[in-house]
């Protein structure tokens, strides 16, 4: 089990804050995750798109595409921010 | 250090009468406080709310002021950032850096700045007369985390 | 442009809130507070007594403001400098730049510190066990003035 | 009538805040001023001498060596400043 969050924009366009997802063995980094989403449909084609600057993180920590993702992960994509 | 992500306001004085507490040593205090502009883009802002990455916010702000302690003799930090629906004029975000000496204190407040723009999980969206909009990233922020990493003398 | 010599302390939230009345096109505020601190070239100092030239000061820091003014895009600033017997902990200086962004007053902000630092006609006098003595101007002090003469971006 | 000032260490060396005085006609720069008041004796030698780095301001403006001095000028000696 991977917990999965989004926010801001994406939240919005995905329609969900997030969820607890069961990962195929072959879906182990980040960039596998991705795809992975991308494949439920054209919201989240759309939204994950490569065309679209996301940042992602793995359990708090910024990542990578080739980021591993394994079972207790946290992982979290998102617009660039704009705090401060 | 003190790092605190809340809805509520802040008093500047009070921070830094708290970061300087019991610190004889401390001969400089630089500090930054951000606020909700009434325009943005050219248009009207009335109201703008900051969203965060709970749990993964306050671990962001303190590898950067422990990257800041790193790099400069400074002595302590005050990071306090709102999240929540704000107004114009609101406060957003207050930095205070606390050091024997001038120079390592504006060095290291001014990086925590650039670095919490760009690396600190707060997305901004703001309502203006043409509806709600997220905030875009600015590539002058991106510009200004950078100098850092170039070595450049500051 | 608000400029202040005075005996009395000041507050820094005061001040800031002063100087943003009415601006709601201010988004940032750098500020820079001078602290006596209680140890200085390794002697405990018990008291700081700072003289100054009345008439010329306020002259002077007026002078160093405008010419922030010339080089930055900021709103406008307050420097509050305190003159008298001090003792350690107590604010000496208060430099406080409002700006539509935080580059510009980041840079104003030091840029009139280091400025009053080298052109602000101030005496230090600290009292030690050792006795009483003027503070030497610092190298330090005039090479900081000098990085803003020589066109470095900052 | 030139008005004198002398702050800080100075004003100690010398034991006086400051004066009105009458200048003789080629006392007309800051350096004559100088040299003019070095003149007076011991003191006045020994802490306007060329060996010590004072700051001179002339009606509030920091001046040079050729800076001119005119009846009704405010002239200030002073070291170098460490406020802030």
């Amino acid at each position: 089990m991977v917990r999965l969050l989004f926010f801001a924009r994406l939240r919005e366009e995905l329609g969900t804050a997030g969820e607890d997802i069961h990962l195929p063995e072959h879906v182990n980094t980040v960039k596998a995750l991705r795809r992975h989403l991308m494949a439920r449909g054209e919201a989240w084609k759309e939204a994950l798109g490569p065309n679209k600057v996301l940042r992602v993180s793995v359990n708090h920590e910024m990542a990578q595409d080739d980021t591993p993702v394994r079972a207790g992960d946290e992982v979290a994509f998102f617009p660039p921010v704009t705090g401060g | 250090m003190k790092i605190r992500v809340q809805t509520e306001n802040f008093d500047i004085a009070t921070e830094i009468a708290a970061l300087r507490e019991g610190r004889p040593q401390i001969g400089a205090v630089a500090s930054f406080i951000g606020v909700v502009r009434d325009l943005n883009e050219g248009d009207r802002v009335s109201t703008m709310t900051l969203e965060h990455y709970p749990g993964m916010t306050e671990k962001a702000l303190a590898a950067i002021v422990e990257e800041a302690k790193r790099r400069w003799d400074i002595i302590d930090v005050t990071v306090i950032h709102r999240v929540g629906e704000l107004k114009p004029q609101d406060q957003i975000v207050l930095v205070a850096v606390a050091g024997e000496h001038r120079g390592e204190a504006f060095a290291a407040c001014e990086f925590i700045m650039d670095y919490l723009k760009t690396r600190a999980p707060f997305w901004k969206k703001e309502r203006t007369p043409e509806g709600e909009r997220w905030v875009e990233a600015r590539e002058s922020d991106d510009r200004a985390a950078e100098r850092w990493q170039k070595g450049e003398s500051k």
